[in-house]
């Protein structure tokens, strides 16, 4: 399964990245003033029309100022919550690695927005056509044998893409060789179940931007509990009511039976 | 009648049954596919990046004369196929409304720019030269030969290619130009 | 640069302005190289950095100084090296002295140095004298000790506002790199050359990069990081008023023929271990002569010579617009550039176009210089300038070549055609020069040198929209041809065939070359005979990334220059894990990398572009001194604490000669240091980004970076609007209150500084104030770039602003 | 079916004939400039108003068909006969109106027959899709009666009462392959219901004359499924949702939410009605529902209390925050006024006091919906949601429309019975 390792030690913030992401997907530029959050950062958010967004964190790290550049965009996990929420496989965990959208199959019910613990699918608001948008990880260059085309424009390498298990690797590698410079931990390693795009930083990863809590397990777990019960309940239920309703109306029908010259006790006087 | 209607019934249900199945089929075969790359089909050329002088490469994908695609060439040993913001920001220099298409002319005090042809600038462009060149023309200062006009100025050159530069220089100098400069000044 | 041990970045933003080239520092890093990053604000390259080390803006010679001085008291030098290849050893003149700032011969009325004072002791034979032991008093070595003693890391702090103990960890780790198995390599840009006294500057890096034995070493060197995509190329072809293709010397009315200027520009040698390259003037200019004049150029009529305007004043940027302000310029012709943005004092740049009777400018998009005069705040009615705007087309729609910072000349391939009635500046040019001559074809003053001007590029006579000229001939001449049949050194040559290599030019005619040092990028008649197209990623021998074979490199495809400096005496290298070239005992000639000319070892010295052939620590050409010296810059904020000389005693005082719009400001009016930068988003004078809806989205506009500490003295938040004011103009724009600037604790007080981007203007699809609005018109004094890069300003912020 | 009508149109219908036609406006504009023309929706707050008024508020207040269906039909509650009518056309207008909603919610209606067979039974919104659209039919089935018998179509009628159990044989069962994937669940299922219809129409066990047991059967349980799976859906983000509100027993709080808001909302359909259609409310009945409302009340708050004290969520109350003050909002609204209330047999027995008593109830479910569906959504700093003036004014143009269609109904088909239900006894 393909992924991406994003090391922000070795980020420079040069957004080659976000304007490669623009130019394969063919996304338009957004209307900004000015910056739209901490420093350079611009626009202020992942949208239908920006997939991928570069963070720009002044920190001061063991007494030492740092620029910290850390990238969002989709994780790729690798049990996905926006696919399992989607009722209609509209999001697709594909044996490749990349989560990827179908617009023909979409309904646009915007559950797999609320479903991502990303914050990672958009919705065209303004469109009457609408369709949700996030970073594919560039499915169909993958598939034609190319790597994203984020980590391909990287300059530094910062964002690197291959077998995830080699990535896994690679980023245990990295902070075994340099203990002092990294976090010891791999984002997207373990969280959610695990993510196809991992990250490794020298701060502490809330101080860019990333939830620092997610279960390791995955998302999808919670609901699936919930919805495991189902045919149980289905049968019960029919099994329950149809005892009940048997018990309940025989007893009427044998009162009924007995008191046969009573008046109906629901009737109502009209009017 | 009622057992009648029943098979009836169970016939329906069935035939239902076995259109949902066919259906849920379908729906898996649909689900699964990737579009191709944009890229797919077209004519693939190698440039270098118009920004800064690092000299990274790049390559054009173009299909029917437009350009679909620009992107870092992997082979290129500088940049290795990547890029900065500015040199992915290509294709928008391609492709973009509001690049020049029409050649331009402001009369003076005119507030207006107006269309103008080729055929009709060129000529009226050499005239204001010669102009000027004749006017301000010195062909000696002092006892020395100076041979040069200080009317007008050429600027500019470093977003031109090589042979453009060169054939700048040849004609700025062929007509006594020593107001030359461009962007390595500043 | 991926074989360094430490990388020094000053002056450059290298990160932001050239990412890609951060790709070879990351490998670096890698490597365990340090990287250390010097800069007045904590850039994207600072954080990229192992050290960050903050400076004042215009105070790297203070800075530099002080490393040198670190390094020669702590003997932290690669002698070998500098006893061997540079004029460490040469003895000076008795008659030199420096007092106060100032170098023997100045002369105050004409602020202009008398540079006999500065030449070396010369012995019978007129070689400069030595001393190998580098002992005597008054040699090069001993000179520098003294000189940079001064410039000890306290008093160098208090000039430039570094921590001290960061200051000395810099020195400590850069001058590491004495050892003949480390490298350091040094990074710089405008940072550095955009100062009064910024050839200085570069002559300091040189000076500590030469002790240091760095130059010439794979990893080494001094690397100017170059902004424009074909800089390199247009200075090449002499796109500036002092030079001619090939860096020769425009001429001067001095130069009364060919013989007068052959005779004024070759240098001489008589050490004849000097290769002195540039013994070969007259070869290279009869060349151009050549390939201008063709037929028209002959040995009769002095190859033509008098056909090239001759000047006799500075005609660089500042003076050129000064002149146009003074309405003595009635033409402008304009090619991709936009100085109503780029220039300094640009509100004075922008009223001198004013005065232009015709402007002609050539671009992709509607600058801010096509249309001055709808500019914000004027009245198009009181603009008598006529503008023609003509619409160039964009470098995937035309073919040609492009010359990097590393010299690089590399071939770029149409993709497309030009859209709608845009053309390439290559058919521009080709049809002016027709417009014109037939102009010229009746009557005219002094016509020859435009009739006669050798133009035939294969698409007729008249100009004709659809046919391009054949840029493969343009092309083919600045490589050069052989004009009749001819035989040099021992081979024979037909008319019209490519000359294989400048070494084969002759200054008889025989040959033509349109730019000398391209020489052999074309040594043939056929399009696959195109060097420059070539796309072979086959290393050199010695593996450490040279490509020969990839595109081409001039002079000769030598990808590192001075690469005999990278080997001792016998040929073997310093350091021999990453060579560059080695003498190959057996096989008597050089490998790897194209040496600096393939004499063994010890029969020519590495220098070969120095008539002396040893690299100049010491510097006899330059105006302003023969070390590098520290001077405030026009505007500063403090005195200059090493000298009286507030600022370099060598530079044309615009607003003493130019009063008008040329005001400087004081230190009470404008106690904060002010810097102009780019950021990687944009480039330029922003025409080429600014009209990308991608780019404008992720930088929309200006900006002011601003401290903390100063922010809140002047009640000014992020995003606020503020006002930024100079004794020359004012702008506005956002507030980016950051704590990357730091306030700058100096001998005398802490001084604040600010920083803005320059890139935008009035036009395009995001619009901002220009910050060069704020810059003065105030040059180096060698190279007359402006400085842009340290002013003196205040801030506030808007009333009822945002 | 009794008829007393004044004037037409009145007052009310011109009001809420206006409020239709601004809102299909509006939807027509939606339409043409997309959601983001005529909502303050966002990428933080994906669902607004529209869900959890329209779509979670709506399904749960129209419990009342499963509730009054179920009471009355299986649970032996006949007394109740003369509210089944009324409740069930609420249900099935409300369901086709939550249809319509949920259109103009969704991006791409025009795909919305996908969620048919997109078979993505691991997908809380799938079930909820297909438990809708059966229970829709279902309710549409129960709604039929009141035609055939304004129209005396006696036959058809029959041939109803005899067809519906095979095709409620035929839905579940479908339903549960798909949810399950299993055919041997569908065939249990089947199996199960084929054992009681067997079991009636050999008259081994009590046959209900009016409704196939099995409707109402299928009822209750697919709107147990989906009640319950409208909390499922947010199980999903328990990372995102507020800790007084994500709970593992969502599902069950949001079914036991809607089982006790339906006679609450029987309650007040019925009082105004009684006005507007100008039948009398059963007010005896009324009140033995609304004494009833109490102990659902207190079950669920008992539950509610318990889960948060349970999760160790307590501090989260006692903070001074958005979200601790909509949680006791709701909790003070929707359940302790109520308790209150209800408990004072006054109230039970006045119109006035049973309307008044049973509004809060309504008020905090779609207080708890909103808490859910949006105030305890985290979100950046900068995103806020308010929902804007045209979001409302579409949600009360397609509840006025409904308002309409039911006066219409109601008046010219038997919904109100006069007497007592002709096949309820016997």
């Amino acid at each position: 399964m393909k992924a991406m390792l994003i090391d922000a030690t070795r980020c420079v913030g040069c957004r080659s990245c976000q304007i490669a992401c623009k130019e394969w997907n063919n996304l338009p530029g957004e209307q900004t003033e000015f910056f739209a959050a901490k420093g350079y950062q611009n626009p202020r958010d992942l949208s239908a029309k920006t997939w991928t967004l570069i963070t720009y964190n002044e920190l001061k790290v063991n007494n030492r100022f740092e620029w910290v550049f850390g990238k969002r965009q989709c994780f790729h996990c690798q049990e996905p919550a926006c696919a399992t929420a989607c009722p209609v496989r509209a999001l697709e965990k594909t044996s490749a690695g990349p989560v990827v959208y179908h617009p023909n199959l979409c309904l646009g019910c915007r559950y797999c927005q609320l479903a991502c613990p990303f914050k990672i699918p958009r919705f065209e608001w303004h469109s009457p056509v609408p369709k949700i948008t996030k970073c594919t990880m560039c499915a169909d260059r993958v598939a034609a044998g190319l790597e994203p085309a984020c980590a391909k424009a990287c300059p530094t390498d910062a964002i690197i893409f291959g077998e995830r298990e080699t990535l896994a690797a690679e980023a245990e590698n990295r902070i075994h060789r340099n203990p002092r410079g990294y976090v010891h931990h791999v984002y997207g390693k373990d969280e959610v179940g695990g993510t196809c795009v991992m990250h490794l930083s020298n701060v502490p990863f809330a101080e860019l931007g990333f939830s620092p809590n997610l279960p390791r397990r995955s998302l999808v777990q919670h609901v699936q509990h919930a919805m495991q019960p189902i045919p149980f309940l289905i049968a019960g239920l029919g099994i329950a009511l149809g005892a009940i309703s048997w018990i309940v109306n025989r007893r009427i029908e044998l009162q009924e039976k007995e008191q046969q010259q009573c008046p109906q006790p629901t009737h109502d006087s009209p009017q | 009648m009622t057992i009648s209607r029943r098979n009836f019934l169970g016939i329906t249900s069935a035939s239902a049954l076995g259109t949902a199945i066919s259906l849920f089929a379908s729906s898996k075969a649909e689900a699964a596919e990737i579009p191709a790359i944009k890229t797919l089909h077209s004519k693939e050329s190698t440039t270098i990046c118009p920004y800064c002088a690092v000299g990274c490469g790049l390559i054009v994908s173009a299909r029917d004369g437009k350009v679909v695609n620009i992107e870092g060439d992997p082979d290129h040993p500088i940049s290795e196929g990547s890029l900065c913001s500015k040199g992915m920001s290509l294709y928008q220099v391609v492709v973009n409304e509001r690049r020049l298409t029409k050649l331009l002319y402001r009369a003076p005090h005119s507030d207006k720019w107006e269309e103008k042809s080729w055929q009709w600038a060129l000529p009226e462009i050499a005239k204001r030269i010669k102009k000027t060149r004749d006017a301000t023309f010195l062909a000696k200062e002092g006892d020395s030969v100076v041979n040069r006009t200080e009317g007008i100025a050429c600027l500019g050159g470093a977003a031109l290619d090589n042979e453009e530069c060169y054939l700048y220089s040849k004609l700025a100098r062929g007509l006594g130009i020593t107001y030359l400069e461009h962007q390595a000044r500043i | 640069m991926v074989h360094s041990n430490v990388a020094m970045i000053i002056g450059s933003n290298v990160v932001e302005n050239h990412p890609v080239a951060a790709k070879w520092l990351t490998r670096t890093k890698e490597k365990g190289a340090i990287i250390i990053s010097v800069d007045p604000r904590y850039t994207r390259t600072s954080s990229f950095a192992d050290i960050y080390c903050k400076m004042r803006s215009g105070t790297d010679i203070a800075f530099v100084n002080g490393m040198i001085n670190y390094a020669l008291q702590n003997n932290y030098i690669h002698r070998d090296y500098v006893v061997a290849y540079t004029n460490a050893s040469f003895i000076i003149s008795d008659k030199y002295s420096f007092q106060d700032g100032l170098f023997s011969g100045y002369d105050p009325s004409t602020r202009k140095y008398d540079r006999a004072s500065w030449a070396y002791e010369l012995d019978a034979q007129g070689n400069p004298q030595k001393d190998p032991t580098l002992q005597h008093p008054r040699c090069v070595f001993q000179i520098m000790k003294k000189h940079f003693a001064r410039y000890d890391s306290e008093t160098v702090c208090k000039i430039t506002g570094s921590p001290r103990d960061i200051y000395e960890q810099v020195c400590r780790v850069y001058t590491s790199t004495w050892a003949p198995d480390r490298v350091g390599v040094w990074l710089y840009a405008m940072g550095t050359t955009q100062h009064t006294h910024g050839t200085q500057n570069i002559r300091a890096y040189s000076i500590l990069q030469l002790l240091l034995g760095n130059v010439g070493m794979a990893g080494g060197g001094i690397n100017a990081l170059r902004g424009e995509s074909n800089v390199q190329g247009s200075t090449d072809m002499g796109l500036l008023f002092h030079l001619l293709p090939g860096y020769l010397a425009s001429p001067t009315k001095a130069d009364a023929n060919l013989a007068a200027y052959i005779k004024n520009y070759t240098p001489k040698a008589s050490d004849p271990k000097s290769a002195n390259w540039w013994g070969n003037y007259s070869k290279y200019i009869t060349s151009l002569l050549k390939a201008w004049y063709g037929e028209q150029a002959t040995r009769e009529n002095d190859f033509a010579f008098h056909y090239l305007p001759k000047r006799s004043a500075d005609y660089s940027w500042i003076s050129l617009f000064e002149t146009m302000y003074a309405g003595q310029i009635k033409g402008l012709i304009c090619f991709g550039q936009n100085p109503a943005v780029g220039g300094p004092n640009a509100n004075k740049e922008r009223l001198a176009l004013h005065r232009l009777e015709w402007m002609v400018s050539v671009d992709l998009w509607e600058t801010e210089t096509a249309s001055f005069w709808k500019r914000p705040g004027v009245n198009p009615a009181d603009i008598a300038t006529e503008v023609f705007l003509l619409p160039a087309c964009s470098s995937v729609e035309k073919e040609g070549s492009i010359s990097n910072s590393g010299r690089w000349v590399q071939w770029r391939h149409k993709a497309v055609e030009p859209i709608g009635e845009a053309k390439s500046d290559l058919w521009i040019l080709d049809a002016l020069c027709k417009s014109v001559k037939q102009e010229y074809a009746s009557d005219g003053v002094f016509p020859a040198p435009i009739l006669h001007l050798a133009w035939n590029y294969g698409n007729g006579e008249s100009v004709d929209a659809h046919r391009e000229p054949d840029v493969q001939l343009v092309a083919r001449e600045v490589n050069g041809n052989f004009t009749r049949d001819t035989s040099v050194q021992g081979k024979a040559f037909q008319k019209n065939d490519q000359v294989p290599s400048f070494a084969l030019l002759q200054d008889d005619g025989s040959s033509s070359s349109g730019c000398w040092i391209y020489c052999a990028s074309y040594p043939g008649l056929e399009a696959k005979d195109n060097q420059m197209a070539r796309r072979n990623k086959q290393d050199a021998a010695n593996n450490i990334g040279l490509y020969p074979s990839w595109a081409w490199c001039w002079p000769m495809n030598r990808r590192i220059l001075y690469n005999r400096a990278s080997v001792d005496a016998n040929g073997n290298p310093w350091d021999a894990r990453r060579w560059v070239v080695r003498w190959n005992t057996e096989a008597k000639r050089w490998e790897g990398d194209v040496p600096d000319g393939g004499w063994p070892p010890q029969e020519k010295l590495p220098f070969i572009m120095k008539p002396e052939g040893y690299a100049g620590l010491w510097a006899t050409s330059l105006v302003d001194g023969p070390l590098p010296e520290h001077y405030e810059p026009l505007e500063s904020p403090v005195s200059n604490l090493m000298s009286s000389q507030q600022v370099s005693p060598a530079i044309k005082l615009w607003h003493t000669s130019n009063k008008e719009m040329n005001l400087v400001g004081d230190f009470a009016r404008f106690p904060i240091v002010g810097t102009t930068y780019r950021v990687s988003e944009h480039w330029q004078a922003g025409a080429m980004t600014r009209n990308l809806p991608w780019l404008s989205e992720l930088v929309p506009d200006v900006f002011v970076e601003i401290g903390v500490d100063l922010a809140q003295q002047k009640g000014i938040e992020n995003g606020n609007r503020v006002i930024v004011e100079t004794a020359r103009g004012k702008m506005e724009g956002y507030a980016l209150v950051t704590r990357r600037f730091e306030p700058f604790q100096l001998h005398d007080k802490v001084v604040h500084e600010i920083g803005i981007i320059w890139h935008f203007g009035y036009n395009g699809l995001v619009q901002g104030d220009s910050a060069n609005v704020l810059t003065p018109h105030i040059g180096d004094a060698n190279t007359m770039i402006p400085e842009f890069k340290a002013f003196l300003c205040n801030v506030f912020k808007k009333e009822g602003g945002a | 079916m009794s008829t007393t009508n004044t004037r037409f149109p009145t007052i009310g219908q011109i009001v809420l004939g206006l409020l239709a036609v601004v809102g299909i406006s509006l939807i027509a504009y939606r339409f043409v400039y997309g959601i983001g023309a005529v909502a303050n929706l966002s990428d933080g707050y994906p669902w607004g108003v529209w869900i959890a008024l329209d779509v979670l508020t709506g399904i749960a207040l129209a419990s009342g068909g499963f509730v009054m269906a179920g009471t009355i039909h299986l649970f032996g509650g006949r007394k109740f006969h003369a509210l089944a009518r009324p409740a069930i056309l609420t249900a099935f207008l409300g369901y086709l109106l939550f249809i319509i909603g949920l259109l103009v919610d969704i991006g791409r209606p025009w795909n919305i027959w996908k969620a048919m067979y997109s078979w993505h039974h691991e997908s809380p919104m799938f079930e909820v899709a297909w438990c809708v659209m059966l229970y829709t039919t279902v309710l549409f089935l129960e709604f039929l009666p009141a035609v055939f018998e304004k129209f005396s179509l006696t036959r058809i009628h029959a041939y109803w009462h005899s067809l519906v159990p095979w095709l409620i044989m035929f839905m579940l069962g479908f339903f549960t392959l798909a949810m399950t994937y299993s055919w041997l669940w569908a065939g249990i299922i089947i199996c199960i219901l084929l054992l009681w219809e067997l079991a009636m129409r050999t008259k081994l066990m009590p046959r209900d004359k009016q409704m196939p047991i099995i409707l109402i059967m299928a009822g209750v349980i697919f709107s147990c499924m989906h009640q319950s799976s409208l909390g499922t859906l947010f199980l999903i983000v328990p990372h995102k949702l507020h800790i007084l509100w994500y709970t593992p027993i969502l599902p069950a709080l949001f079914l036991l939410s809607a089982i006790m808001v339906a006679p609450a909302m029987v309650i007040v359909e019925a009082i105004l009605t009684e006005k507007s259609v100008g039948h009398k409310a059963h007010t005896h009945l009324l009140s033995r529902l609304g004494q009833v409302i109490p102990y659902l009340l207190s079950l669920y708050l008992l539950l509610k209390v318990a889960d948060v004290v349970g999760r160790g969520a307590v501090p989260y109350v006692f903070m001074l925050n958005a979200q601790a003050i909509s949680w006791w909002a709701e909790i003070t609204i929707g359940c302790i006024v109520p308790i209150i209330l209800f408990l004072d047999p006054a109230i039970c027995n006045s119109h006035k006091g049973l309307l008044w008593s049973s509004v809060p109830v309504i008020v905090g479910i779609l207080w708890n919906r909103m808490n859910v569906a949006v105030v305890g959504i985290k979100v950046e700093d900068w995103e806020i949601y308010y929902p804007k003036w045209s979001e409302l004014f579409i949600t009360m143009g397609i509840i006025s429309i409904g308002l309409l269609v039911f006066q219409i109904l109601a008046k010219n088909l038997p919904i109100y019975e006069s007497e007592a239900p002709s096949g309820a006894h016997n």
